[in-house]
């Protein structure tokens, strides 16, 4: 910003600085996943001192139903990578539609997820509900933690969702140029960070055989 | 470049309500801070003489227990989420980093506007267990399951108010970080970089990476009090041990980033009273960082007596005594920063002297706290209160104050009555010491805290500490009312740099200009604190 | 500091005498040397300072020096701690119960009593069981402190060196009377508390229901007199009709076996006007329906 | 006025863009980690403990990997690298304090 007595100060906070979003971004993905880190040691020790019943529940999450989100979740990360290069590139409409597959991705992972949770509330192993107050030791912090951390994980799909749909948006409206393109970086890192956390939540949840 | 400025400074410009609850200007934010935090520590020192009043003799004097209970829940709270976290970084850390870089802002101005809001939102919720609800959570400001869980007042809030401040805690952190490392003026490399600003740097990191910790744990509890199913409920496989992990890999951590912006303070106000570079820069910066660092893995120290295996305490015992060695740097580095000083007696460096004094008193009581066979005799006693005390209150309480008198000519323009402000002194620093020193007594007699009522034999250093609180509360209002007395009527100019000081924010202007400078910003030639290479500054 | 009454006294005092001791050397001295530092380096003294930027030899000396200090601090905690997790194999076994507000012993041969009277220079554990929340088994003349964490079998030992009667005191957040939530522990020779025991030990002749209730605690929070302590007092509350919170929806109920027995069980069903949720436990696996009949049959006299 | 900060003692110089192939053999490996994973934990559920070690184990080399080259770690400023380290040992140190402590007991 330019000063009244005539001299700019070299850096400035009023100045578009790309570099300084992308690493304000870096740092909130790390809190992001301290968040869920905490939620980890929770998980180590009650598998720790409950192993058994961690390793009996597991049996009832679907391995089949697991692994297909994982594959969306993997291809979605690549579609949004890919859309970066394509602004970069300068292919505004590529990097459109490619940020509109991830969306898909997104919404097909959230449709599997339903499928999951409901037919585990069906079976009553929702916390509070009758069937999970009878599950012996153990097993109840298991589908606690389960829905917990999945569901936590889950939010965070439907807020990066978002993100990328505000994405398109300021895409469109050319906001966002092969000059400009630190949103889509951004929004592509935190989607990332969402895959990252679903690579470890997977084998942890339904793999632990 | 003009020598006369014709800047507005920031407290011209717009004008309203509105100009300042909306403001991006780091320095109005400050001030925001600043505001609401002076409120909320009077609130929490209300609250605290009330528990001295009604613990002056033993058995029920003002208070019914469970009011008592609120009250003490209450004040830490506030004292904790509402005040000393958020203090010195909220407040001068946002009113001076950018100036003590040459910068004119943040690097995210709105962003560190969201923070302000967040944190006045939490606040809000805090203290609106006052009313709402079934009163103010009754646990401790530490919410132990199952405790937390089980009783019937308004933990939910109280728990929900401490996520949201957490979440301004950490967008402030990360602002920070990213300040530092893109906005630093050129030519201020890190190891130019005045130590205030070494000192944010590495509570920022705490900030950003211990906070996401206690925002999760305290969901559980949230999520505890809804389904209620027994997360940390043994008789289904839970663990009501693993609750005092997580919450303290988080508030033990938060204690530095109580104490290291404090440290901070302390490093600018010496080399300027002292007239003298500071000794032994790089040590006083690096052990910032080691002690951010290893204050990460020494949580245990809390739970000596919680049933933790002799493994762990051994380990979280000897980590402790680590974490004194990089603050045991820093004050011999400051002490031998006075030596052959040219040693101005200021307000300002009153307030560091008492810190030294009373953060060492509070430190080496951690010390005998750190250690097992003491411990496990010290733990939750009046001890432990004392301890906490000592380096909350004496020490970042302490810096807090200083900084306040060192900088108050800087953001106001305006100068105090230095006679009261040194008699306000005096009154804080007699009554600090009568109110907490006979609460490490109490302690080593065996009177636990949290206690409403106590046995007779506790009588003795009960009636000191509460005349002492008497003492310190005169002081307090002494010292406010100085300030402001001074802010409404002082004609006094102190000009830019009243007290012959270094770092960049005494070139500019008092108060400085929305820009924050009014010609160039230029770097003495030796790092941030070398005096003999001072550049002159014209009025 | 009051006086040591345990085997461990000496080694926590040591070490307390250690740590102090050094800290207040540091303390004086580098205070002394601070005000000095001020007086003798004021501007009117020394109007032109020198600036020392530093010295590594030094830096290292003040490294190195509070390194083995705090070294030898941490020595003498451990070793006066070390002895308090290694139970003698001859200890005498007591088992401590807390609930709130309120600590209960349990003797080998099955003798209940509210203190604890222990032998002199016998090893004493006790087995640390919490019946609700977080409470903490304290007293400062043994220097002896640990918490009793619910469904965790946690425990402590101690052996006492000198006859007296000593303070019990709850260290740890327990709620509302936390503060009153006291008990003894009385040394005695060997042979006093053997005739102690036989005393205790012989039932008395309260009424069946009356005893329960004592050996649980539950006068903690009710009066047999009318007076209103955390919960309501059991004075003609047998067929009287009250209000009642239940599920957040206020009814009528009259007090009558089944209403005694469920608010035993699951307290928390149906919260009494006037009182607080989640203060009252459940008894459901501590209380036998055999002594929930004596109860009901107590407080029908009352 | 589109000014961007001069001050560039950590900018690095130029931006590298990443090839679509290059993107599209990153996913390759990834969902052949993913199958070896599910194949070891399904197949190998004898194994127990080491498939726990093996499926965490694989699991890492894929966050590297979506780290490295999705996330641009690879040609982003070295700094980056280093702070995402710090962190990872942060979380290690953590749970590895917490579970010496519950070994123990
Ligand atoms: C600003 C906050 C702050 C700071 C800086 C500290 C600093 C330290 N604290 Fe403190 N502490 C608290 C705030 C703080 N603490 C709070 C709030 C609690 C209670 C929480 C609750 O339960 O409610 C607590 C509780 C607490 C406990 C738990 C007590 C218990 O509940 O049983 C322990 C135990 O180890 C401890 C230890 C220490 C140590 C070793 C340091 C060290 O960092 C101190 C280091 C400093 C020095 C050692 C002095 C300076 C050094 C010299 C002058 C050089 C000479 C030195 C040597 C020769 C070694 N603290
Ligand atoms: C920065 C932190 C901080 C500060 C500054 C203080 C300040 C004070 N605290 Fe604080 N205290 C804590 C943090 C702090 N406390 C924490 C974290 C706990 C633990 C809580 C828990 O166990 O969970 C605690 C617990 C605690 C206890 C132990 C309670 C117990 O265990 O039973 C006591 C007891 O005396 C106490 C007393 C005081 C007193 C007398 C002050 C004094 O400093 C207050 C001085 C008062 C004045 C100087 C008054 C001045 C002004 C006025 C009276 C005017 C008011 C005017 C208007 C409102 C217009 N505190
Ligand atoms: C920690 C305190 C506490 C203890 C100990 C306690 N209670 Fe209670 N009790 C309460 C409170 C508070 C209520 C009222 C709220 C409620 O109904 O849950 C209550 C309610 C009751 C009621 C219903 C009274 C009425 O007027 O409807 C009965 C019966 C009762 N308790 C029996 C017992 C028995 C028997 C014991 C011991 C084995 C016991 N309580 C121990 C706190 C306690
Ligand atoms: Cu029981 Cu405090
Ligand atoms: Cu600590």
């Amino acid at each position: 910003m330019e000063h009244a007595s005539g001299f700019v100060l070299p850096n400035s906070g009023h100045n578009r600085d790309a570099e300084a979003s992308k690493m304000g971004m870096w740092l909130f993905l790390f809190t992001e996943l301290l968040l869920f880190g905490g939620l980890f040691i929770v998980y180590m020790v009650y598998r720790m001192i409950n192993h058994e019943a961690f390793l009996l529940s597991s049996f009832e999450l679907d391995v089949t139903m697991g692994t297909i989100n994982t594959v969306v979740l993997l291809v979605s990360s690549m579609t949004i990578a890919m859309s970066i290069t394509a602004i970069q590139k300068g292919n505004i409409k590529l990097s459109v539609n490619l940020l509109y597959a991830t969306l898909a991705a997104a919404i097909i992972f959230m449709v599997i997820k339903y499928f999951e949770w409901s037919s585990k509330i069906h079976h009553g192993l929702f916390p509070g509900m009758d069937y999970y107050e009878s599950l012996p030791k153990g097993e109840g912090l298991f589908f606690y933690l389960y829905f917990f951390m999945t569901g936590l994980h889950a939010l965070h799909i439907i807020i990066g969702a978002v993100i990328i749909g505000v994405v398109i948006y300021r895409t469109k409206k050319g906001l966002v140029t092969s000059e400009k393109y630190t949103l889509t970086e951004n929004a592509g890192l935190y989607w990332h960070l969402v895959d990252l956390i679903w690579i470890y939540l997977f084998p942890l949840f339904y793999l632990i055989h | 470049m003009a020598t006369v400025s014709t800047d507005l400074n920031y407290l011209q410009g717009k004008k309203g309500l509105f100009s300042w609850i909306f403001s991006v200007d780091h320095k109005r934010i400050g001030l925001l801070y600043l505001y609401a935090l002076i409120t909320f520590f009077l609130v929490g020192v209300t609250l605290g003489i009330l528990m001295r009043l009604e613990l002056l003799n033993p058995g029920k004097d003002l208070l019914e227990a469970q009011t008592y209970n609120q009250i003490f829940t209450l004040h830490g709270v506030i004292m904790i989420f509402l005040f000393i976290i958020p203090s010195i970084p909220a407040v001068f850390g946002n009113f001076f980093l950018p100036i003590m870089l040459g910068t004119d802002d943040v690097s995210f101005p709105r962003l560190n506007l969201l923070s302000w809001w967040i944190y006045i939102i939490g606040a809000i919720m805090a203290l609106s267990t006052l009313i709402f609800g079934d009163g103010p959570a009754d646990t401790g400001w530490t919410f132990y399951a199952p405790y937390s869980v089980k009783t019937g007042t308004n933990v939910t809030m109280s728990v929900l108010a401490a996520f949201v401040l957490g979440f301004s805690s950490i967008l402030t952190g990360l602002n920070f970080i990213v300040t530092i490392h893109r906005l630093r003026t050129p030519g201020m490399t890190f190891l130019k970089m005045p130590l205030f600003a070494w000192a944010l740097y590495a509570t920022s990191w705490i900030q950003l990476l211990a906070t996401p910790i206690i925002g999760i744990t305290l969901m559980m509890i949230v999520a505890e009090r809804f389904f209620g199913v027994g997360l940390f409920d043994p008789s289904i496989g839970g663990d009501p041990i693993l609750y005092q992990h997580l919450f303290w890999i988080y508030s033990h951590p938060a204690v530095y980033i109580m104490a290291l912006p404090a440290f901070g303070i302390i490093s600018e106000l010496l080399p300027t009273f002292a007239r003298r570079t500071i000794f032994g820069y790089k040590a006083i910066a690096f052990s910032s960082l080691a002690i951010a660092f290893v204050g990460y893995f020494i949580w245990g120290h809390h739970m000596f007596t919680s049933g933790m295996s002799g493994t762990g305490r051994f380990i979280f015992s000897i980590l402790t005594f680590l974490v004194a060695i990089p603050t045991a740097i820093k004050v011999f580095n400051w002490v031998a920063t006075l030596y052959k000083g040219s040693i101005h007696v200021h307000t300002p460096l009153l307030y560091a002297l008492a810190f030294i004094f009373q953060f060492m008193i509070g430190g080496f009581t951690g010390l005998l706290l750190g250690a097992l066979a003491t411990d496990i005799h010290l733990h939750d006693t009046y001890f432990v209160v004392g301890h906490f005390h000592y380096v909350m209150f004496g020490g970042t309480g302490f810096a807090f104050f200083g900084a306040l008198h060192y900088w108050f000519p800087k953001i106001w323009g305006k100068m105090y009555n230095a006679k009261v402000a040194n008699t306000a002194f005096t009154l804080l620093f007699i009554g600090f010491n009568t109110l907490y020193f006979p609460m490490l007594i109490a302690g080593l007699m065996g009177m636990p805290r949290r206690y409403y009522d106590y046995l007779p034999e506790f009588h003795l250093p009960n009636m000191i500490s509460t005349f002492g609180s008497w003492i310190l509360a005169v002081g307090l209002i002494l010292m406010l009312g100085n300030l402001i007395y001074a802010y409404f009527k002082s004609k006094e100019k102190p000009g830019r740099n009243p007290w012959g000081g270094i770092t960049l924010e005494w070139q500019t202007q008092s108060p400085p200009p929305v820009q924050n400078f009014d010609r160039m910003p230029e770097l003495p030639k030796n790092g941030p604190y070398d005096f003999e290479h001072k550049p002159t500054i014209k009025e | 500091m009051r006086t040591g009454a345990s085997t461990f006294a000496e080694g926590v005092d040591l070490s307390l005498y250690i740590i102090a001791g050094i800290s207040i050397v540091f303390l004086i001295g580098i205070t002394a040397v601070m005000i000095w530092f001020v007086f003798r380096y004021n501007n009117k003294r020394n109007p032109k300072a020198s600036h020392i930027e530093g010295n590594n030899t030094i830096e290292v000396v003040w490294t190195v020096i509070p390194t083995i200090l705090v070294m030898i601090m941490f020595y003498y905690g451990w070793a006066g701690f070390k002895p308090m997790r290694n139970v003698p194999d001859n200890a005498m076994v007591v088992k401590a119960y807390a609930q709130m507000w309120k600590f209960s012993f349990e003797y080998p041969d099955g003798t209940y009593s509210d203190t604890l009277v222990v032998p002199i220079n016998q090893p004493v554990k006790l087995e640390l069981v919490s019946r609700d929340v977080l409470h903490s088994f304290y007293v400062p003349a043994f220097r002896i402190k640990e918490d009793m964490v619910p469904g965790k079998d946690n425990f402590l030992w101690f052996e006492a060196t000198i006859e007296g009667r000593y303070d019990v005191l709850c260290a740890e957040y327990c709620g509302q009377l936390h503060s009153y939530m006291l008990s003894s522990v009385t040394v005695v020779p060997r042979q006093r508390y053997d005739e102690w025991l036989a005393k205790a030990a012989a039932t008395g002749d309260d009424h069946p229901g009356l005893a329960v209730m004592k050996q649980n605690a539950c006068f903690t929070c009710h009066s047999i007199d009318g007076s209103k302590l955390i919960g309501p007092s059991f004075k003609g509350i047998y067929g009287k009709t009250e209000i009642v919170v239940t599920d957040g929806a206020e009814r009528e109920i009259t007090i009558d076996d089944e209403y005694i027995s469920r608010s035993i069980k699951d307290p928390n069903a149906d919260v009494v006007q006037g009182y607080m949720k989640g203060l009252m436990i459940s008894y459901e696996n501590t209380i036998n329906d055999q002594q929930i009949a004596d109860i009901i049959e107590y407080i029908k006299t009352l | 006025m589109e000014n961007k900060n001069l001050h560039n003692t950590e900018n690095h110089k130029e931006h590298h863009i990443s090839s679509y192939k290059d993107h599209f053999s990153t996913l390759l490996a990834l969902l052949l980690l993913t199958v070896v994973t599910v194949v070891v934990s399904v197949f190998g559920a004898d194994l127990r403990s080491l498939s726990v070690a093996t499926a965490l184990l694989i699991a890492t080399v894929k966050v590297v990997v979506v780290a490295y080259y999705f996330m641009h770690l690879k040609y982003d400023m070295k700094l980056y690298t280093w702070l995402v380290v710090l962190v990872a040992v942060l979380f290690v140190a953590f749970t590895a304090l917490t579970s010496i402590e519950y070994f123990n007991r």
